[in-house]
């Protein structure tokens, strides 16, 4: 469209930059709460008092009902896999050295679950709706992060 | 409902709060990087600058010169015309003297910049830049200045192979903008 | 514009807003809950109600999250509903209340809720590291530029084309940081600020000093937008949206002379056609302009009309000259929430909560900020990009 | 009664998976130019409001508002970014005329993918920080998760997802913009890589670079540029939290109320009956099942059936991504949108060439914004009988 082009390769110019900062993401009041408990090996869920749901992660506010969630529930680190996937990249898009298989954990008696990865159990034998418990970090390394649950394993 | 409304919400954290891990907090780096695409206009550019000239483009319509070059006029919405390079020699629009540098840390050395009227571009078509070999107190809109460039070897075709701009000497640069 | 015309009424029926502070605990999900929640509160509504959701917030390098909008929208009320960000830079926080405008005054929606959040703080050490990023990466970048730049560039051609002096533009921050002291949610309201002070300030890129910039915060607000009809049964004193405009000039700011934003001129003009407004001091009694730096109220001002160019600090020498002309119960009062100077700026947040100012002035609602001259027309306005747009609101009781 | 919006111009440049030698702006000024040529406008003059659709990171440019207005013809006019797909800029642009604010609107949505080198770590970098992010995943693990589920709760087989792949590559092969076009069988696809099981390599569309702008008019105007407007019979969109946990794993709430709204506007019951042609997000071979299914095309479940029967192929009864989708296009990220209106438009004007779908006088075109979100729209469009000659 406009009266002249690039043809020539070597022509061609790239300017290579970068939108890269440094951040610290304070965790918010649930944040706060709910890694404070996975440090004391807890998996706490906040309760709407509206539609009753417990959600996990937890937030201040229910998403539905958008009331203020200020009642905290300690669930169970038992759930059901909804659903998982047999992984074959990192998160850079690298192949794993090995796959690994990543779920998303129902936990019992909660409207939501965890994203987690599964352990001590072969990506083939895994189904919908098999039984997870979680393994958690001992307790003195135990850091107040999703990590302080290593994995969830099969209970059956 | 201000007047009426009890409690404004928000808890503060201070600096230390934060660095003191009293606050915890996530620490993260985005992966973000880029690699774009010049295109005509501002390839030639770059090159032309890597060969010390600077070079900008004609819209026939509305007769300007502009500076840096767009394959595009936003006035007149048709593709601009010819190439014409522009003199390295030009007047201040405006300036400033930064006492910061790029992420706002105090710097020991402050930097005068400022907007600058090529010679041969159009009235009020200028472009940003540094200043050097001035006095702070010396420096004026309307003030005469040249661009001092990298040595040939090291330019890299970037807005950076010019250093700065500098004074005009007396009897330097004499023909004057358009 | 449409020779068609706006057929449908659109009004404000209420309002929210968290503290601005330079860091807050709160994710930007949950300050922008807070904001909402409050704004449904005193519309006496819930989410239940609302049928679309307008999200404005500024750059995602902020907060620090790519595609902010659609991480914050549980926050703002936007899980299953429609919910759209709208993005104009530091315009952003007067533009997504027209965004929602346009999204009931359609005919489509009945009851919008327009949200804007900032938290600048996750940045760290210092936001700037990221403003750095709204720079052309092949000509400003490279160069080392600093947000500061260009604003220091523009208010030194504002001085040199006006004749205008710096003792003069410290006025506007000391009458913002002394306002502020009267808004519960200010960051950096001052009560014995003086000129000297500003004039003392370290400088940060000359002629900008410390104290002629806002600071960096977190914060978000949020107001709630309904048809007439919905907004006749809401509420008894609702405060209509007669006028929405906006502009955007070039890219190539070097291009361009700085010394006048022709941009938010003709957002005004478009804002003001719509609203009837012929003679904008006249008939305007209430104005937020954008104030992220000081001389950017005088700038903004001027854009708007409210005074002819070069002329807003005409006959200011000191303190008490700008309060007699601007103050509370001055001949105009401009930026009596204490503007983003004194409240803080928290992008986005900043220009919904002179929105919010504005809504409450016109309510009588504003208590000790109340100004003085029963006003009934009121006018926001935001600006940014690189120093490219313009986002107007005309506001009346 | 809303005033009716009709397309009046369309305009495309790059569909290409690299576009080296243009400037993301050179890119732009290409599609403004042939859409403005196409509805005989000059932006200067008779365009009224502008609406781009773009996020930051896309663009490794913080408030890319600052760079879009000179290209288009915007300068000093009312000028807008939407963080959106745009389809959503398309919305806005259609409310604007229908508020009475404007006449003739303008709306631009691009990718210029081309430019990113770390496109995973962007994707990273939209999710949560304190709750997803850590997790140290690749965010289309989450589409992994999301298809075993669906698989799991309609039945339907990852085969499915691969006639998907093989019907929307070989549609691509008759479309001049589509860069991923090739003949492939369902076993070509179930054969390529595993990524993140049952998501395989040929089961996600890969980026391409591409501009797409459109001249929107009201009816009084649109009637005076053009004797085939295409009309805007409906839209909706609608968003769900990111936070994956709390969304539903199985189906795509987003689609099914953006669809809802649009079919209310557009006074549509039966879909399947009233709509002549879907062009439809798949992003992933599964979504386009999905999709499908939230857009009420057949009930929840039925979509891997009608796909067997072929109904879905480009001369069956429901022809579903005849422009070869993202699959056979490309993953035009916030453009994804304006290219399924694009083809829509192109379809219902009669001039889509050797992928021309017979007799269509109805199209809809959906977008969904990609992982991580659950954000998507949907517009309908439509031409008049007697027009289409």
């Amino acid at each position: 469209m406009s009266t002249e082009r690039v043809r020539l390769p070597h022509e061609i110019r790239h300017w290579y930059g970068d939108m890269e900062a440094d951040y610290t993401y304070t965790l918010g009041i649930a944040g706060e709460r709910f890694f404070a408990g996975l440090k004391e090996g807890h998996i706490l869920g906040a309760k709407c008092p509206r539609c009753g749901a417990i959600w996990v992660p937890p937030s201040i506010y229910c998403p539905e009902c958008f009331e203020e969630l200020t009642e905290w529930v300690e669930l169970p680190d038992e759930g059901t896999v909804y659903t998982f996937t047999v992984t074959h990249l990192g998160p850079d898009g690298k192949p794993l050295e090995k796959p690994e298989v990543y779920a998303f954990i129902l936990l019992d008696g909660a409207t939501g679950g965890l994203l987690h990865k599964l352990g001590e159990v072969r990506p083939e034998e895994v189904y919908i709706g098999m039984r997870v418990k979680a393994v958690w970090a001992p307790p003195e390394e135990r850091k107040g992060a999703i990590t302080d649950i290593r994995y969830f394993r099969p209970v059956e | 409902m201000s007047a009426r409304i009890k409690e404004y919400r928000g808890t503060y954290v201070s600096r230390k709060d934060l660095e003191e891990g009293r606050v915890p907090a996530v620490r993260d780096k985005p992966e973000a990087r880029y690699a774009w695409a010049a295109g005509v206009a501002m390839g030639r550019f770059l090159a032309e600058l890597k060969e010390g000239r600077i070079i900008g483009r004609r819209c026939r319509r509305c007769g300007r010169v502009l500076v840096p070059p767009r394959m595009f006029c936003e006035w007149c919405f048709r593709p601009t015309d010819e190439w014409v390079y522009v003199r390295d020699t030009g007047t201040v629009l405006t300036y400033s003297i930064s006492h910061l540098g790029p992420a706002a840390e105090r710097i020991e050395e402050p930097i005068p910049i400022a907007v600058i009227q090529l010679d041969g571009a159009s009235p009020g078509v200028g472009m940003l830049h540094k200043l050097g070999e001035v006095k702070f107190e010396e420096i004026r809109i309307g003030m005469r200045v040249k661009a001092v460039w990298k040595p040939p070897e090291e330019r890299e075709g970037a807005i950076t192979d010019i250093l700065y701009f500098r004074p005009l000497k007396e009897g330097e640069g004499q023909e004057g903008g358009e | 514009m449409s020779a068609l015309g706006v057929k449908r009424k659109v009004a404000v029926v209420g309002a929210g807003i968290t503290l601005f502070r330079r860091r807050l605990k709160e994710t930007g999900r949950e300050l922008s809950f807070y904001a909402a929640k409050m704004a449904l509160d005193t519309a006496g509504i819930t989410l239940a109600d609302v049928d679309a959701v307008v999200c404005g917030t500024a750059p995602d390098a902020f907060d620090g999250v790519h595609m902010k909008g659609e991480y914050l929208l549980d926050g703002m009320g936007g899980h299953k509903k429609p919910f759209v960000r709208v993005y104009v830079g530091g315009g952003t926080g007067v533009f997504t209340p027209i965004a929602a405008w346009w999204h009931v005054a359609s005919g489509h929606f009945d009851i919008v809720l327009a949200v804007a959040e900032e938290k600048m703080s996750s940045c760290f050490p210092h936001p700037q590291k990221a403003f750095t990023t709204i720079f052309d990466p092949m000509l400003t970048r490279p160069l080392g530029a600093n947000l500061v730049w260009i604003f220091a560039l523009e208010m030194q051609r504002y001085m040199h084309v006006h004749g205008v002096k710096k003792e003069q533009i410290a006025t506007i921050a000391v009458k913002n940081k002394r306002n502020a002291v009267d808004h519960p949610c200010a960051q950096l309201a001052d009560p014995k600020i003086t000129v000297q002070d500003v004039l003392n300030s370290e400088v940060m890129v000359w002629p900008v000093q410390r104290l002629d910039i806002s600071p960096p915060s977190d914060g978000a607000a949020a107001i709630v937008l309904a048809a007439e009809h919905v907004a006749k049964r809401l509420t008894n004193d609702p405060v209509w949206i007669e006028g929405v405009g906006w502009c955007l000039d070039s890219t190539y700011w070097t291009n361009r002379d700085l010394y006048y934003p022709k941009y938010v001129e003709y957002a005004a003009r478009m804002a003001y056609k719509m609203a009837g407004i012929k003679n904008p001091p006249k008939e305007i009694d209430v104005a937020e302009p954008y104030d992220p730096f000081d001389y950017k109220e005088a700038h903004h001002a001027e854009g708007l009309m409210l005074v002819r160019k070069g002329e807003y600090l005409k006959d200011v020498k000191d303190e008490n000259d700008i309060f007699a002309k601007y103050g509370r119960d001055g001949d105009l009062p401009i930026c009596p929430s204490g503007g983003l100077l004194g409240v803080g700026n928290p992008i986005a947040a900043a220009g919904m909560m002179k929105i919010c100012e504005i809504f409450w002035q016109l309510r009588k609602e504003a208590g000790k900020r109340q100004v003085k001259n029963d006003p009934r027309t009121g006018v926001a306005q935001a600006w940014g990009d690189l120093m490219q747009v313009g986002t107007v609101v005309v506001m009346r009781a | 009664m809303e005033r009716r919006v009709a397309v009046v111009g369309v305009g495309w440049s790059g569909f290409a998976p690299q576009t080296a030698d243009l400037s993301y702006k050179e890119l732009m000024f290409e599609a403004a130019t042939r859409a403005y040529e196409d509805a005989g406008v000059d932006p200067r003059r008779d365009v009224d409001s502008f609406v781009t659709c773009a996020e930051d990171y896309w663009e490794g440019h913080s408030i890319f508002d600052e760079f879009v207005p000179d290209q288009l013809g915007a300068v000093m006019k009312p000028t807008c970014t939407v963080s959106g797909d745009g389809l959503y800029g398309l919305a806005m642009a259609v409310m604007q005329i229908q508020a009475g604010l404007f006449d003739v609107v303008a709306v631009e949505a691009h990718s210029k993918a081309s430019d990113i080198l770390t496109y995973e770590g962007l994707l990273r970098f939209a999710m949560d920080p304190i709750f997803t992010r850590p997790l140290g995943w690749h965010p289309y693990a989450l589409a992994g998760l999301e298809m075993a589920r669906y698989l799991y709760d309609t039945g339907a087989l990852e085969e499915h997802c691969a006639m998907v792949v093989a019907k929307n590559k070989r549609n691509a092969l008759a479309n001049p913009l589509a860069s991923y076009g090739a003949a492939l069988t369902a076993d070509d696809v179930l054969a390529s890589k595993p990524l993140f099981e049952p998501l395989k390599e040929l089961d996600v569309a890969p980026l391409v670079d591409g501009c797409v702008v459109m001249v929107l008019a009201a009816e009084e105007v649109a009637r005076k540029l053009t004797d085939t407007p295409v009309w805007v019979l409906g839209m909706g969109w609608a968003s769900e939290t990111i936070t994956p946990e709390a969304r539903d794993w199985c189906r795509p709430i987003y689609a099914e109320l953006a669809a809802g709204m649009a079919y209310d506007m557009a006074g549509i019951t039966s879909p399947a009956n009233e709509i002549d042609l879907f062009e439809i997000d798949d992003k992933f071979s599964y979504k386009e099942l999905q999709h499908v299914e939230a857009l009420g095309v057949c009930a929840y479940g039925e979509a891997a059936r009608l796909l067997e029967e072929g109904v879905f192929e480009r001369d069956g009864d429901l022809p579903v991504n005849p422009s070869g989708g993202c699959l056979g296009v490309g993953n035009l990220l916030e453009a994804t949108g304006l290219h399924k209106a694009l083809e829509v438009v192109l379809q219902l004007r009669g001039e889509a060439g050797r992928r021309q779908v017979p007799d269509a006088e109805v199209g809809l075109a959906q977008a969904w914004r990609g992982l991580p979100t659950a954000s998507g729209a949907v517009v309908i469009f439509g031409v008049e009988k007697e027009v289409r000659a």
